[in-house]
């Protein structure tokens, strides 16, 4: 009896007949997901918008009820382990006098635009170091040392430099994130399949065109993987320039806040910190570098929707 | 019960699909690639898939293989795992040519020695002795295609083993070779496939080889792909075999000649 | 070989009156630390005391982390003039060749203890356990390591460096048996861990005075604008004469800084012990100084003695204070070079 | 006379007769060598060697010279910018005493450990996060999130978890080097040709030998990119970790080195302590990375020798 | 003196190669692809290139393109920037099948609105109307080819405004069309041949190809790479054709069989 057999390969779908085999294996079947071939028929909206929104609501409640129950336990004292309705305390006292409004613009628009200028700079700097060998054996291991260097070890340098200014603060940002886009590129591009940059030059693209049609794009997915490292080491090192000073002239930032809690072992205000932190690291992801990965790679055939 | 009936019918299948559509997309970007295919393979049975370029053929093994589902319709295998070999060469580009050959030997869990002797057996059988340990890219194309082509036959080896009916999935495995090596390797292929008793579904579209090599041709319109026709030419010679290769090859031209008209 | 001309700018103007300069400055760029050894600074700034004597010159106040950033902010010429722990302006003069700054008068005094648990009676009980100070070459560092060697238990005791604030939470959870802490730090670990004074460092120093925080400003400035740092050192007398008057009007103007600075504030209690165990005043005791310079190397954090002859430049202050009615402070000399 | 014409192709090279014409464009063409095919016949092991160290050495030759002038001409004072030979003298200094050996192999061995603990990590979870949907819908975005928050945050909770042990240090960084690694496996994952996941599973590749012996080698080049982003992350997390506090259980580490020498406001010693984390990062880009790097992309034909 | 020289002896010849040497590698690993090749190719000339697989013929176009470095010999073009049609089809993956084909077109400046009815007019003339917004992902193998094959010749219309000799390097590019659309689009290259007066190189394994489509055949033995043997094929028709065909087929399966043999 053959196809009674394990190995019995058998599949069986039928229009518009609820959810699909493939999708229920994938929920039920964890790792065996690696194996599922794409969904059969498309999902409906609705379904589409509740699956991407489901799976991290669910995980952050889930994490939050298991804070609350360590809490509850009183396993370790409070002033260790705020119980999560503290932390909503101070983060509503913070909304309610507008403060965190504050904190988030300074800290997110220094780090927006310093990402920004690093990109404009670590791109024509991570061409070169790709495709001109003498630029790469020169300055290639350095821009990879630069980047395993500490924000902080910028700090005395910058405030020499630049004074208490955004400057400083923008040149910590730019040391910190150049590097990592700019490797990240040159490793997008050192993955393109060598016949696409042939099939520019035998189109007569020339330097700048070739960079610009082929390369930047050919390059687009570990580029992206590139950038989304950049923006991670830019907000890193913009928290660290933050504790640098605070004057009305710069400003308070989510940076300054962390550390005001730390310099008082303020565990609510500690957690807060790192939860507003995280609420823009995720954010980003979502808004800004999660929908740009999709339709790269989708645009590629790369991932199934 | 309906599987013990459905058993007993089965028994003379290796492959069945039944009414299988599958449409690419949504909405008004969709395409219909197969539109209802009704197909019946036997176990050994040796079937030619022809038809106009983008009709489906190759759709058509993926659905069988289990590397995408259908739309609609239903497919049975009771053959062990196919062994596939696909249109583009699809070499793991990390591994060199010896290890390419090898790797389903390891995922089944052959032993070093016999894997070795295999893969060397494989490469002369592809006249490819000596490229062992090139990389893929160092190929050209043809030989890249009979790398594929020996991975493929190596795969299709190990699946036989545990006993049951086997199936092979080749698509077009010969297009990028010379007229002669493509002499020589469907010769190796009949070889290969009259001692094995594997099923093989072949597509192709060199109607000449279609008939030279399948025991049966099946003919796919295009957009949507359905069955327009098929042809036994088992065993066909000579004028016989030129006149199959003629009538096919008029159909096909009709075909494609509606379609573009359409 | 290199020029010397670049350093003219900064060079000492120690003959004669400071100069009239360029006049007062547009803006006073102050730093200060949200502390309570600060809070001649806090309370002036909560009051608007140094406003009120500045005139048309605008006060920007820059809350700095660590001396660091203040040191090299002033170096780096983006910052005028700051109030700072006394280890660390020694240092700023020293590290700069006796140019960049210069001490104009004292803020605090006193306000640091050796505190320890309950089961610690004497110096010899420390052996083999860990005493923590807030961080290398500061004030309490040099001092505790100073004692040490002293005490000659130098290899005996371990001494780490940590923020005050992990200081508390590792001694409460016994990892740590003693600290040498500023206030309110070293009050902190007594009303909040049960910790016991062992050692008031006023105890180490005749007179029972040691200058604790102090106000250095860039020479440069000091050169160009002495009427705008004779402002701030009006201001700075009068918040001190406030402080000394009405206490609790102090207190309060510190937790209200506190809190806007740092988002809390210190609990009654602490900062009423802070307060009794620092003395607010301008003397800098400068006789001290050579003293606390050796301290460093003796504590292995200096390879040499800063030579802290022309670091003080206390003309303005005694001008203030004269104006004012008060006893002039004594520079001990350090005024020349 | 169309031959004379700038658009005529003429590539013209005898075996042997010194360096062949696209060597010497690509070091005299600057960004043609956008465009210069691979160099024709061999180059001798020596000038092999020469063309891998002198570009480095030179460039490191020009910067210290650059420095050395800009200190000559005294526009900013010496306690601002000392000169390369105090730095000399300092560096020399630890030499000496061998102090430099022991605040090395306190950092380097701890963040060698921390890395592979943390590659140990990684790996699955980026395996994980790549394949199963669900769980990258669920803890995806959080991953990025986590590898845009600076490793101080974590230091008040690893101290209260783990007090001031080497453990404490090793959450520190862990935290910063798993989703960074994590996250360059995904990409690497998602830029894998989708035929070649297939071509594993006709073969019936089960989940774990699919991820060993396509998914893994197959997104190995961005992977590895993925890794020195990951090294980048844990060392510069460990600097952080490193500033935790400074005691003899602990050992000085290369963080606290350079943490000293800002409370002293010694410049000399800041400058000392990043060149030596600068050297480090280098050193095992050189050592580990470019090698691995390279044998990779030869492999598969993606580098031109 | 020697260009002017050169110039008056060469204004016959589009592309001409002299004693050209193709090593990969290095030491043990070498291996000689092409081995004293003297080729010369006139100003609109249609050459078919033809060998066993493997024996360098991509090697001696990319060569031409100016692709590869020659390890010695010397190649001289007096023609403009030629087309290359590759093997492998290239296509960027990021590119729908529209902007695909514009690449070469959007390179040389073209305006937009030119552009866009050119690649409606190329997408016409490889039977793929309607396609221009999909990816090279949602085609089949066929129409990827068929999508290089368009681009090619953009390039190619491209590359001749300039007034000089044009040539096109097309590497068996009807290989993974069925019979029937071949057989339209040699008609369709040839027309675009007659109409340009475009010298074209064209690799192909399928002998009957080459004879029908070029003026010359020219056949390479494998390893090392040679020319053995040249065939003037213009104009054949009928049993002419189909005589030069076996020849030729004879002489190819002489030499694979020599090289097999030794
Ligand atoms: N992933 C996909 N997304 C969208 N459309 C697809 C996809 N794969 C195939 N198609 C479409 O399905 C049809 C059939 O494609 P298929 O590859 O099966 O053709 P084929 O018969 O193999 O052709 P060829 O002989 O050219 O290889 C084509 O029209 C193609 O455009
Ligand atoms: N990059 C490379 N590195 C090493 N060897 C190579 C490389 N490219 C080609 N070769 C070798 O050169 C020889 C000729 O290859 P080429 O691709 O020119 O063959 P071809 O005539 O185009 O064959 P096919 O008809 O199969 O495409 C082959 O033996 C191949 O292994
Ligand atoms: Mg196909
Ligand atoms: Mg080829």
């Amino acid at each position: 009896m053959p196809q009674l057999d394990q190995d019995t390969a058998e599949h069986k779908t039928a229009h518009g007949d609820g959810p699909s085999g493939a999708e229920v294996d994938g929920a039920i079947g964890g790792l065996d997901a690696l194996d599922a071939p794409d969904a059969g028929p498309q999902r409906s909206r609705g379904r589409r918008i509740a699956a991407a929104v489901l799976p991290p609501i669910g995980a952050a409640v889930l994490f939050i009820a298991i804070w609350q129950a360590v809490w509850a336990a009183a396993w370790v004292p409070e002033h260790r382990l705020p119980s999560p309705l503290t932390i909503g305390e101070v983060f509503w006292g913070l909304v309610e006098t507008g403060q965190v409004w504050e904190l988030l613009w300074t800290s997110v628009h220094r780090a927006v635009i310093g990402f920004i200028i690093a990109l404009a700079i670590a791109t024509p700097l991570g061409l070169l170091l790709a495709r001109v060998r003498i630029v790469r054996a020169a300055i290639g291991p350095l821009v990879s040392g630069l980047q395993s260097l500490p924000s902080v070890a910028w700090v005395p340098a910058a405030v020499i430099w630049f004074g208490l200014t955004d400057a400083s603060i923008y040149m910590v940002v730019l040391l910190g994130a150049v590097p990592s886009i700019a490797n990240g590129l040159v490793a997008g591009i050192d993955q393109i399949p060598p016949i696409l940059p042939r099939v520019g030059k035998v189109m007569g693209a020339g330097s700048l065109a070739n960079a610009r049609h082929i390369l930047l794009p050919a390059a687009l997915p570990g580029y992206l993987a590139g950038m989304k490292q950049g923006w991670a080491f830019s907000w890193r090192s913009l928290m660290a320039a933050e504790l640098i000073a605070s004057s009305p002239e710069l400003g308070d930032g989510l940076g300054q806040f962390l550390h005001n809690g730390m310099s008082l072992f303020d565990m609510p205000m500690v957690i807060t910190g790192i939860l507003l932190i995280l609420v823009v690291g995720v954010g980003i992801e979502l808004l800004v570098f999660a929908p740009l990965e999709k339709v790269t790679l989708n645009a590629r055939g790369l991932r199934k929707s | 019960m309906a599987i013990a009936l459905e058993n007993a019918v089965q028994t003379e299948v290796a492959v069945r699909l039944e009414d299988l559509h599958k449409v690419f997309g949504t909405g008004r970007q969709a395409v219909t690639a197969l539109d209802g295919i009704d197909l019946a393979v036997r176990p050994g049975e040796f079937v030619c898939l022809v038809g106009a370029s983008g009709c489906g053929k190759t759709t058509l093994l993926n659905l069988i293989a289990g590397l995408e589902q259908p739309s609609s319709g239903r497919i049975t295998l009771t053959t062990s795992r196919p062994a596939v070999m696909f249109q583009e060469h699809a070499l793991m580009p990390w591994l060199t040519v010896h290890r390419n050959i090898e790797l389903p030997l390891r995922l089944a869990g052959v032993g070093r020695a016999e894997r070795a002797a295999k893969v060397e057996e494989l490469l002369s059988l592809v006249r490819l002795e000596g490229t062992g340990r090139k990389r893929p890219h160092e190929l050209s194309g043809g030989m890249r295609q009979r790398v594929a082509l020996a991975r493929s036959l190596a795969s299709a080896v190990q699946g036989s083993a545990d006993g049951k009916h086997a199936l092979m999935l080749m698509d077009e495995p010969f297009s990028a070779l010379d007229a002669i090596t493509r002499d020589l390797l469907q010769a190796e292929l009949l070889r290969v496939w009259r001692a094995t008793g594997t099923a093989v579904v072949f597509v192709t579209h060199d109607v000449r080889e279609a008939v030279r090599l399948g025991q049966r041709v099946v003919l796919l319109s295009s957009r949507p792909g359905r069955v327009v026709d098929e042809w036994d030419v088992d065993g066909l010679t000579g004028s016989d075999e030129s006149a199959a290769v003629d009538t096919i090859g008029a159909k096909l031209r009709e075909v494609i000649s509606t379609h573009a008209a359409a | 070989s290199r020029a010397d001309s670049g350093d003219s700018g900064s060079a000492p103007a120690s003959s004669g009156a400071p100069s009239a300069g360029k006049g007062p400055a547009a803006e006073l760029r102050l730093g200060y630390f949200p502390n309570v050894t600060h809070t001649p600074a806090l309370v002036g700034l909560e009051k608007g005391l140094f406003t009120k004597e500045l005139g048309s010159t605008k006060l920007v106040p820059t809350k700095f982390n660590a001396g660091g950033e203040a040191v090299n902010a002033l170096y780096g010429g983006s910052l005028d003039a700051t109030f700072i722990g006394s280890g660390p302006s020694l240092n700023a003069y020293g590290k700069s060749d006796g140019k960049a700054v210069r001490l104009v008068a004292g803020t605090a005094s006193r306000g640091a203890q050796l505190v320890v648990k309950p089961e610690i009676n004497s110096e010899q009980d420390l052996v083999g356990k860990t005493v923590v100070t807030p961080q290398l070459g500061n004030t309490q560092d040099i001092a505790l390591k100073k004692w040490l060697a002293d005490k000659q238990l130098t290899d005996k005791v371990k001494v780490q460096n940590t923020e005050n604030a992990l200081a508390l939470e590792e001694f409460k959870k016994g990892s740590v048996q003693a600290a040498w802490l500023p206030e309110p730090w070293s009050s902190r670990l007594v009303l909040e861990a049960g910790a016991k004074v062992l050692l008031d460092e006023k105890d180490l120093w005749p007179g029972g005075e040691f200058p604790t925080t102090v106000l250095i400003v860039s020479t440069t400035f000091l050169n160009d604008h002495p009427e705008t740092v004779k402002g701030l050192l009006k201001g700075l007398v009068a918040s001190v004469d406030y402080t000394k008057k009405d206490t609790a009007g102090a207190k309060t103007a510190v937790n209200a800084q506190l809190k806007a600075l740092t988002g809390k504030e210190l609990n009654a209690a602490t900062i009423d012990r802070a307060f009794t165990n620092l003395s607010f005043t301008l003397d800098p005791y400068a006789a001290l100084l050579p003293q606390l310079s050796k301290d460093a190397v003796t504590a292995k954090v200096a390879q040499k003695e800063t030579d802290v002859k022309g670091f003080l430049d206390l003309r303005l202050l005694n001008e203030v204070l004269t104006g004012a009615g008060q006893s002039a402070v004594d520079a001990a000399g350090l005024d020349k070079k």
